[in-house]
């Protein structure tokens, strides 16, 4: 049973969250016009590593915010948590991040902000 | 017709079908050691907001929201609770919860936050005696010690299968607990509690 | 579903003198048993093989067998980073049936269903499949109507289904709670009575032992460490014991099919979570069907040996422990003893836990790959013990002609790019 | 009553209360033992020492050890309501009254027929069913029966229900103390002066440990008792101290996420009602101190399992603990020191030591003077070959023995006993250490893995640790406790370290810790001894089966394992897992540490399934949720049907009517009259915020940008994968403020999925969401009737049905109270939602129902609701959908903007797969035979005499019998649906009935224009 230290709660038991899986897909938009074979990339593949893991995570019973994780999926130690939107900063999250191979992936540099519809 | 103004007092508890009160403890004990009784139609506003709109809400409602998530402050029997970074639950005495909705959404600061009234949604049980943190400890994994759940300490969280908020009103030796579930988990939470309670003696009563 | 053709091999043993059968157990008694011969050989590798399969779970042991026994191909390695079946085959609940929803499922589980049945006699090896029925208990008026669609699917398949009532489950199994005022109230049921379970360890061992008797080399604690490749086609691998040069590659290492991936710089939808299961002090026969339940996510039956073995779904978050977390066998627990009152006075004696590879559809992909000879069999998930034999039978083909047959077709990879999923989440619930 | 114990000695330990006798039976016969006894310790007080038989081979077994470890004393324990098998006798208290019964045998202990499995012993070796019972393939299942007859020991009752209570505790510390040994004390108490919160617990009835049965040493000048008493003292008068006698720490997981049962009960004869039997403590504590102590090992050779053959420490703690000595004519067999300790106590005790048969050659230490001086015959670099006896030892062979070339290397010589001691060495009990994936060394000196304590969680100490001299442990355990506490202390001011610790001082002699380690004793004939010298006591694992594993190539620690099922029985191997490795090391040629061990697991001993599933059964297995209606309903005789955790009502049956006379009767009179349901479960969020209407505009398919404030549209929502996921209707209240309802099993995943969004995907949005499902009550109001029943309950001047169009909402009162009116419909009639806060739920429905009699007013349940619903080709996600159906499917691409830029699903949507023709789409159909329902699930083929498996075009998602069209009608997704229309399909049945014939039609059967909806 991990001990998840919400940013706002403290810690608090796993059974508390809801694991959104991986961190850090940027969702590319619809005219962005990408291949099936990148668009595939955004909604089936997933990085699995055995080893650091940047994820999501929400404190469902709790306060119900999202938040980021960097967790070693054999040892289970939790090597960072931070804030939704940011990148991590230890040197390990960070290694995990640029290493990542969706750095490259098509799907994640169509993914430009999403525009309003006009009022 | 049959179409005169019902008695706005006329609202259910959250208990309509149970026959209160019940009390449940061994033969061997004199008296329950844990009360627990509903407060029906506590008013209950949810309040989103963020930034220097606290403190504006602070002024315009009395309560004080300057607060950490998991805390509660109280002042003249209202009380205020930061669930999260931006959301609160207001309790207020029955009725005034409408008053302070209309107020805020007469105020333009009603663009910036959202107010919900939420006091039929949410179950307010009170529960004080001297063996609540243990009856609460079968089910909570928060760490209910009064060493680092004092009073005015609030935590949401899950009670065995329901997800509540808890809140210590009073820490001393018969400690008064607020005990806040949805309201259609009030009954799995009342039941809960008196299976729970009966190794110390409980009785769920009405409230007076 | 398909109809397809069923060749099991040549089947038995060829060296006559390590038969197994109740003769050779009578010699071998009167010489105290000192006279057995290995299982199978410890292999070394050798620097290069006409394919390599890389992972010694029993869908991998399988592969390599019917790639000997159906192709002909005996210059293959089977390479195993630690014992042979101590993956999830070596783990796993074993149950086996073959009663899925989707025609695609059908044709795969029912494959392989028929495999099972005469697989002892093909390996020589008594794999003790037990063919004493899989019945998965309905609670809610919903499921009902999702069991009629689940079974008028799965026999107009051709495979056997029966719906019970409760008052026909009780009669199967006594021991059953039919209160029909508890939470999750036993409301009917469907059975399979073909499907079963099978000792999991014998499973590993009896391909190994069929496999190494026709020349594959098994070799085990060599760990694959790199893919290697020139321009799009496979040209070896690394392992812990060395180069193999090869130009055929089948991956089947389930949990740890992500990593192998990444070695090739290939993409999976699979994520790894832990799986687990635990045993219940042994007892004399009082089970004899097994059981499963998805709403209440438990699923029980016993062991030749007297254990109750208990399993339940997935954990929540990606994890190469083997092992998980406490809550998920505390509900499953609870879910046992509302069903089975009889095992709150049975104690837990061992509980452990397994990697499975999940995919998002909960159907397996047996797919080549962008990579020439490379090819890749996972996204089992909590259920691919069943469906060993077949696997191991359709996978090995696909190597062999480097084309899918139409069993394995709907399995490729390419659907997460077309979209035809295999989708077993909606109807299956928990798959095992 | 008084009976005479034959193996009791002079009242002389702590541990038992002489003035107390108890009363008990064991397989029927009455026996006498002392409070504080052990079930072991009263058997063998009463000279009982046969007290089970072995798993496979039948053979009979006595008591081994004192503690947790046992593996042959297992013992059903019958109480009026219940009988559990598999119980440990050394761990079982006697209680008056209470019933045991040796278990696997039959009729009897002393004649069990099935020991004739021993004489056929040489027939089934280790894996021998791997290797038979294949031929023919068709009698398996008989085999089986057969084998599976032998399975199992203990035998469970099934009839009776457990009436016991389980509770279970969450709790916190700062330090757990696993273990109240002399390290686990010492540690414990300075922890806890520092102020910290000290949890310390043992799975004994005493704390102590094997002080308990070692009182030869001092501690600080007196008697170590006396110093373990006092400190045993000082902790429970400690606030900040948490004492737990009985109480097995049994999961040491992630984060010290901790997991102990603790017994409450069962060990008394008549338990308080009001206290549960177990209580399972789940802990998270900061750290954890493991003094969890170490297990003896046998020793292994042919013979070694007989009855009175039994762990030499364990002799020394019945004679110590509980005044019993097992047998006056003894023989120690050793490779350590130790059981000269046990040579000393029986000795002590009266009893007559054969001799001590030392297997190293030439070892000194004080206890080996002490003892030969008092004129013992110790044989050193000797072995016990073989142990004969029939139900009970009976003598020894001994031999000199080499134990590098493993064999005698002197004449035999026989010597009678009636009781052996042996002693192999100590295990640290590392198991809590293991579970965490701790790191193990093997210890060369001595000659016993140990855990490399490397964590910053968990720290293992005292004989847990290998430490096994007294005045070691002690300051071990002082030193770690003071490391522990200091680090805590950087983080918690609560805590304060005293200056100095008191450092307790002991005078124990040197012991020569080291043993002399032989993992088995071979005899000259080793493939005839090796089948009766045991590995494992329980599962029959033996020398012989372990070799013959290697033979066969099965290598690997684990393949042993699994192969021979060697520490696979309830004792898990305490006993038998380092010998076995041991001996596979030896057998492969191979180092101990190259071969490993098996992977440890929890529970550290067997757990209770019911203490482990708690309270969180029956009632309160999963909550139940229900409407403020639901008095109505009940008292109304409703049937109720659970949707998620809702329980709704389903129909309200008159008397004497049949289901589908109710359902007939609600339908028609809503469509005639008019209905009323509840539709409080319904999910309802408020979506508020300037973003709000661009945020709905992304998660629906359809334009809501454009929505007029008071005007209500449905939606549609899809996964990211272009899946239905949701449906509903959505409400402008203002220009920021929109109400959304959902379905009411999707409520929790639409809110969540939501609020992803909003705090992942697009956290520029300023929009706030809050659930509101139970704030308001909701009474659906429908038919023909509706709008003048409406009307009725209104008051003049707060009567708001003119001028009411279709998909508009207003705020109005009824009778004084609040609601909001949606005019929106689902069942295709003219029809009103009433919202009021919940609270006037159950009044407002109770008004409507009363003003509405006049009407014709008829409560309806959810299945009218569905016929109403497919009369109108309405879908129900999750009925009509699984996830697997996009609204093209769904034949709903009406709703699918075309418009917009982007939406949650358009990319998958636009996805090679999804616009072909032959992907299932939703249709109607109508059978032939209109009083034919079809059943829901069946699936559609074009020639239902085609053979199987037959070519299937899809399946039935709904499907009624519509009393308005007097026919059947339903609804189902189909290949190529669409182009299929007008086409006959045929629906094979399961019962082997004829198959059903149905034309696909339009879904939408009954008034097509919607004229009676828009009123
Ligand atoms: C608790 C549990 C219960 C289950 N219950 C059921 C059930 O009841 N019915 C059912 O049908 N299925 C069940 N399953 C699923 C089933 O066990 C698996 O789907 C199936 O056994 C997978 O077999 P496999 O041969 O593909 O994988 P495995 O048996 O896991 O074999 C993969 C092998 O690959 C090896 N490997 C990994 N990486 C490397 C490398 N780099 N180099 C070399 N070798 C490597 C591993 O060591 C492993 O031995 C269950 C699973 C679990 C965990
Ligand atoms: N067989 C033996 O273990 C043995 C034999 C002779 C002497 N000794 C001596 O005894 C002393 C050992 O002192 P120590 O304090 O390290 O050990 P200890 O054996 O005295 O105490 C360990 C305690 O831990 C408890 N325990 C173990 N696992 C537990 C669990 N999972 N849950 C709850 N309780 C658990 C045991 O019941 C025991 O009371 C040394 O002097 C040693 O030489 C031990
Ligand atoms: C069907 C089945 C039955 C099992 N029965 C037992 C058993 O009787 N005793 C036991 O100790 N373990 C039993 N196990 C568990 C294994 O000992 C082991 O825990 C499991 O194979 C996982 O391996 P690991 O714990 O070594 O990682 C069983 C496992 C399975 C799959
Ligand atoms: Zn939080």
């Amino acid at each position: 049973m991990l001990k998840i230290e919400c940013p706002f709660c403290g810690n608090r038991n796993e059974t508390e969250f809801s694991c959104g899986g991986e961190a850090h897909i940027a969702r590319p938009l619809a005219e962005n016009k990408i291949t099936d074979l990148a668009f595939s990339e955004y909604l089936f593949m997933r990085d699995n590593p055995k080893g650091v893991f940047l994820e999501r995570w929400c404190h469902t019973s709790g306060c119900r915010r999202w938040f980021n994780m960097a967790r070693d999926t054999v040892s289970h130690e939790i090597i960072e948590i931070y804030a939704m939107g940011q990148k991590p900063k230890t040197a390990i999250g960070k290694k995990a991040f640029l290493s990542n191979w969706r750095r490259k992936s098509k799907a994640e540099t169509a993914s430009t902000p999403i525009k309003r519809t006009a009022k | 017709m049959d179409n005169k103004p019902l008695q706005m007092g006329v609202g259910n508890s959250a208990f309509s079908n149970k026959k209160l009160p019940i009390i449940k403890k061994p033969q061997s004990l004199d008296s329950p050691q844990i009360t627990l009784s509903e407060i029906p139609h506590l008013g209950k506003l949810n309040i989103r907001c963020a930034g220097d709109d606290r403190q504006q809400i602070s002024k315009l409602t009395g309560y004080n929201l300057a607060l950490q998530t998991n805390q509660l402050s109280s002042k003249a029997g209202r009380h205020a609770i930061c669930l999260g970074p931006d959301e609160y639950l207001l309790l207020a005495e029955q009725g005034s919860e409408t008053r302070l909705e209309k107020m805020l959404n007469s105020d333009k600061i009603i663009n910036k936050i959202a107010v919900t009234n939420v006091s039929d949604a949410l179950c307010a049980l009170s529960l004080s005696g001297l063996k609540v943190r243990e009856l609460l400890s079968k089910g909570c994994a928060i760490d209910l010690h009064p060493d680092s759940f004092g009073r005015n300490k609030s935590v949401q969280c899950d009670l065995a299968l329901a997800n509540v908020i808890i809140a210590c009103i009073e820490a001393n030796e018969t400690d008064e607990f607020l005990c806040i579930c949805r309201t259609s988990f009030a009954e799995y939470v009342l039941d809960w509690m008196i299976d729970a309670g009966y190794e110390f003696g409980i009785i769920a009563r009405s409230y007076a | 579903m398909a109809k397809t053709h069923l060749d099991r091999g040549t089947g038995g043993l060829t060296q006559k003198s390590k038969r197994y059968s109740i003769f050779s157990l009578a010699r071998n008694a009167a010489s105290y048993h000192q006279n057995w011969q290995q299982a199978w050989r410890h292999a070394e590798p050798k620097p290069a093989y006409d394919a390599v399969i890389i992972g010694g779970g029993g869908h991998g042991l399988a592969t390599a067998y019917y790639l000997a026994s159906v192709h002909g191909i005996t210059n293959i390695a089977l390479i195993e980073k630690g014992w042979l079946g101590g993956g999830n085959t070596g783990r796993n609940t074993t149950i086996i049936r073959s009663n899925y929803m989707w025609d695609e499922s059908a044709g795969i589980y029912e494959h392989a269903l028929k495999l099972w049945e005469g697989l002892s006699q093909d390996l020589n090896f008594n794999v003790m499949f037990s063919q004493r029925g899989v019945l998965t208990i309905i609670h809610s008026e919903h499921e009902l109507k999702e069991m009629s669609r689940r079974v008028h699917a799965i026999r107009l398949n051709g495979i056997d289904s029966e719906i019970l009532s409760p008052t026909e489950i009780k009669k199967m199994v006594p021991t059953i709670n039919i209160d029909p005022n508890i939470r999750y109230p036993v409301m009917g049921g469907f059975i399979q009575k073909r499907g079963g379970t099978a000792r999991h360890d014998a499973v590993a061992w009896g391909y190994a032992r069929a496999a190494d008797d026709l020349g594959v080399d098994i070799i085990q604690n060599c760990e694959v460490t790199g893919l290697r490749r020139t321009g799009k086609q496979i040209t070896g691998i690394e392992t812990t014991k060395g180069f193999i040069k090869t130009q055929k590659v089948g991956c089947v290492v389930a949990g740890h099919s992500s990593v192998l991936a990444d070695m090739a710089n290939i993409r999976l939808p699979i994520a790894s979570r832990p799986l687990q299961a635990l045993v219940s002090e042994p007892i004399k026969p009082i089970l004899d069907t097994v059981i499963m339940s998805n709403a209440v996510h438990m699923y029980l039956s016993q062991s030749d040996k007297g254990e109750m073995v208990l399993g339940a779904g997935v954990d929540k978050y990606n994890s190469y422990a083997q092992s998980g977390s406490w809550p998920i066998p505390e509900h499953m627990i609870a879910a046992a003893v509302e069903l089975f009152p009889f095992l709150s006075r049975l104690r837990m004696l061992r509980h452990w836990g397994g990697i499975v590879d999940t995919c998002p559809d909960a159907s397996p992909i047996i797919s080549k790959t962008d990579i020439n000879g490379l090819y890749f069999n996972c996204g089992w998930g909590t259920g691919g013990f069943k469906s060993t034999p077949g696997s191991g039978h359709v996978f090995a083909d696909l190597i062999a002609n480097d084309r899918p047959n139409s069993i394995a077709l709907p399995y490729s990879l390419k659907r997460f790019e077309t979209g035809y999923l295999i989708d077993e989440h909606g109807a299956a619930g928990v798959a095992h | 009553m008084k009976q005479k114990q034959p193996h009791r000695l002079p009242a002389n330990s702590q541990c038992i209360t002489r003035e107390k006798t108890v009363q008990f039976t064991f397989d029927g016969k009455k026996y006498i033992g002392y409070e504080g006894d052990s079930l072991a310790s009263a058997l063998l007080a009463n000279g009982v020492s046969l007290v089970g038989r072995s798993f496979k081979y039948h053979r009979p077994r006595g008591i081994l050890s004192c503690g947790s470890e046992e593996p042959n004393a297992l013992i059903r324990v019958i109480r009026a309501s219940s009988a559990e098998p598999n119980l440990r006798a050394t761990q079982i208290e006697i209680y008056d009254g209470l019933i045991a019964e040796s278990q696997n045998r039959f009729p009897n202990l002393k004649l069990d027929f099935l020991s004739i499995n021993s004489l056929f012993s040489s027939l089934f070796p280790a894996g021998f069913y791997y290797k038979t019972f294949m031929w023919p393939a068709s009698l398996w299942m008989f085999y089986e029966k057969i084998i599976r007859r032998a399975a199992g020991l203990g035998k469970v009752s099934t009839t009776d229900k457990d009436t016991d209570r389980y509770e279970h505790k969450y709790a916190h510390c700062d330090v757990l103390v696993v273990g109240a040994g002399v390290a686990g004390l010492q540690a414990a108490y300075i922890a806890a002066t520092s102020g910290a919160r000290v949890i310390i617990a043992d799975e004994n009835r005493q704390f102590g440990g094997w002080l308990l049965t070692d009182n030869d040493f001092n501690i600080n000048n007196k008697p170590a008792l006396i110093w373990a008493n006092n400190i045993i003292n000082k902790l429970h008068l400690m606030p900040n101290v948490t004492c737990l006698v009985r109480t097995t720490i049994f999961a040491n997981m992630d984060d010290n996420f901790i997991v102990m049962a603790e017994r409450v009960t069962e060990h008394l004869s008549q338990p308080d009602a009001h206290l549960p039997k177990q209580r399972l403590w789940k802990l998270r504590t900061a750290k954890t101190i493991l003094a969890t102590g170490a297990i003896e090992r046998p020793l292994t050779f042919s013979g070694n399992d007989l009855p009175g053959i039994m762990l030499a420490a364990a002799i020394r703690s019945y004679i110590h603990r509980y005044d019993v000595l097992p047998g006056t004519r003894a023989i120690i067999f050793t490779n350590n020191d130790d059981a000269y300790y046990t040579a000393l106590a029986i000795h002590q005790a009266g009893g007559f030591i054969r001799c001590i048969v030392d297997l190293r050659d030439n070892p000194k230490s004080f206890i080996i003077t002490q003892i030969r001086n008092l004129g013992i015959d110790i044989r050193f670099g000797h072995a016990v070959i073989a142990a004969h006896g029939v139900r009970h030892i009976a003598s020894v062979n001994i031999a000199k023995y080499d134990s590098k070339a493993a064999q005698p290397i002197s004449n035999i010589d026989h010597i009678d006993c009636n009781l052996l001691a042996m002693s192999g060495g100590l295990n640290p009990v590392v198991h809590l250490h293991s579970q965490r994936k701790g790191n193990l060394i093997w210890d060369e000196r001595t000659a016993c893995y140990r855990p490399e304590n490397k964590s910053d969680d968990w720290v293992a100490i005292g004989a847990a640790n290998g430490t096994f001299q007294l005045a070691r442990i002690l300051s071990e355990a002082t030193k770690i406790a003071t490391s522990i506490i200091s680090k805590l202390a950087k983080n918690n001011q609560r805590l304060e370290m005293q200056q100095t610790p008191e450092m307790p001082v002991s005078d124990e002699a040197k012991q020569n810790w080291a043993p002399l380690p032989v993992w088995s004793i071979e005899s000259a004939q080793s493939y005839i001894s090796d089948k009766t010298a045991f590995v494992d006591f329980q599962n029959d694992s033996t020398v012989a089966d372990i070799k013959l594993a290697v033979r066969e190539g099965y290598h690997s620690v684990e393949h042993v394992k699994r192969y021979t099922t060697t520490g696979m029985a309830t004792d898990q191997g305490k006993t038998s897992n380092i010998n076995a490795i041991g001996i596979l090391a030896n057998t492969l040629n191979k180092s101990i540490t190259q071969t490993g061990t098996t992977t440890f697991r929890l529970p550290y001993t067997p757990t209770s399934l019911g203490a482990i599933a708690g309270r969180g059964i029956g009632s309160l297995f999963d909550p139940i949720r229900t409407t403020r209606m639901h008095s109505w309903h009940h008292s109304n005789d409703a049937k109720f049907e659970h949707v998620g955790q809702w329980m709704r009502a389903w129909y309200y049956p008159r008397e004497g009517e049949s289901f589908q006379q109710t359902i007939n009767r609600e339908v028609h009179a809503t469509r005639h009259y008019a209905g009323l349901l509840d539709a409080s479960t319904l999910g309802k969020i408020d979506v508020k915020g300037p973003d709000a209407a661009e945020f709905l505009n992304r998660v629906y398919t359809n334009n809501f940008a454009t929505l007029p404030i008071g005007k209500c549209r449905y939606g549609l929502m899809l996964k990211e994968d272009g899946m239905v996921f949701d449906d509903g209707v959505t409400t402008r209240l203002a220009e920021d403020h929109f109400y959304m309802t959902t379905t009411s099993g999707g409520a929790a995943g639409v809110l969540a999925w939501l609020e992803e969004l909003l705090q992942t995907e697009w956290s520029d949005l300023n929009v706030y969401l809050t659930s509101v499902t139970e704030q308001w009550s909701v009474a659906s109001l429908s038919g023909p009737n509706a709008k003048a029943i409406l009307k009725a309950s209104m008051s003049e001047d707060t009567d708001i049905t003119d001028d009411f169009p279709f998909m508009t909402m207003k705020d109005s009162f009824i009778a004084g109270l609040p609601v909001r009116i949606f005019r929106i419909s689902f069942t295709g009639e003219m029809s009103f939602e009433l919202n009021v806060p919940a609270r006037y739920g159950l009044a407002l429905w109770s008004h409507l129902m009363r003003v509405g009699k006049s009407f014709n007013l008829t409560a309806y349940g959810t299945e009218a609701m569905h016929v109403l619903r497919a009369e109108k080709g309405f879908i129900i996600v999750g009925q009509e959908t699984d996830g697997t159906v996009t609204p093209y499917d769904l034949d709903m691409s009406w709703i699918v903007s075309k418009k917009k830029a982007d939406f949650i699903g358009k990319r998958a949507l636009a996805r090679a797969s999804m616009n072909e023709p032959h992907r299932k789409q939703l249709v109607g159909l109508i059978t032939k035979d209109p009083d034919m329902v079809i059943p829901e699930g069946a699936h559609a083929v074009i020639d239902p005499n085609k053979e199987l498996p037959m070519a299937m075009l899809g399946h039935v998602t709904s499907s009624y019998y519509s009393p308005n069209l007097k026919h059947s009608i339903a609804m189902g997704l189909l290949k190529d649906g669409l182009n299929r229309k007008g086409q006959t399909v045929f629906f094979p049945m399961l019962d082997g009935q004829a198959p059903i014939e149905a034309k696909i039609v339009d879904p939408i059967f009954f008034d097509k224009q919607g004229d009676r909806l828009r009123g």
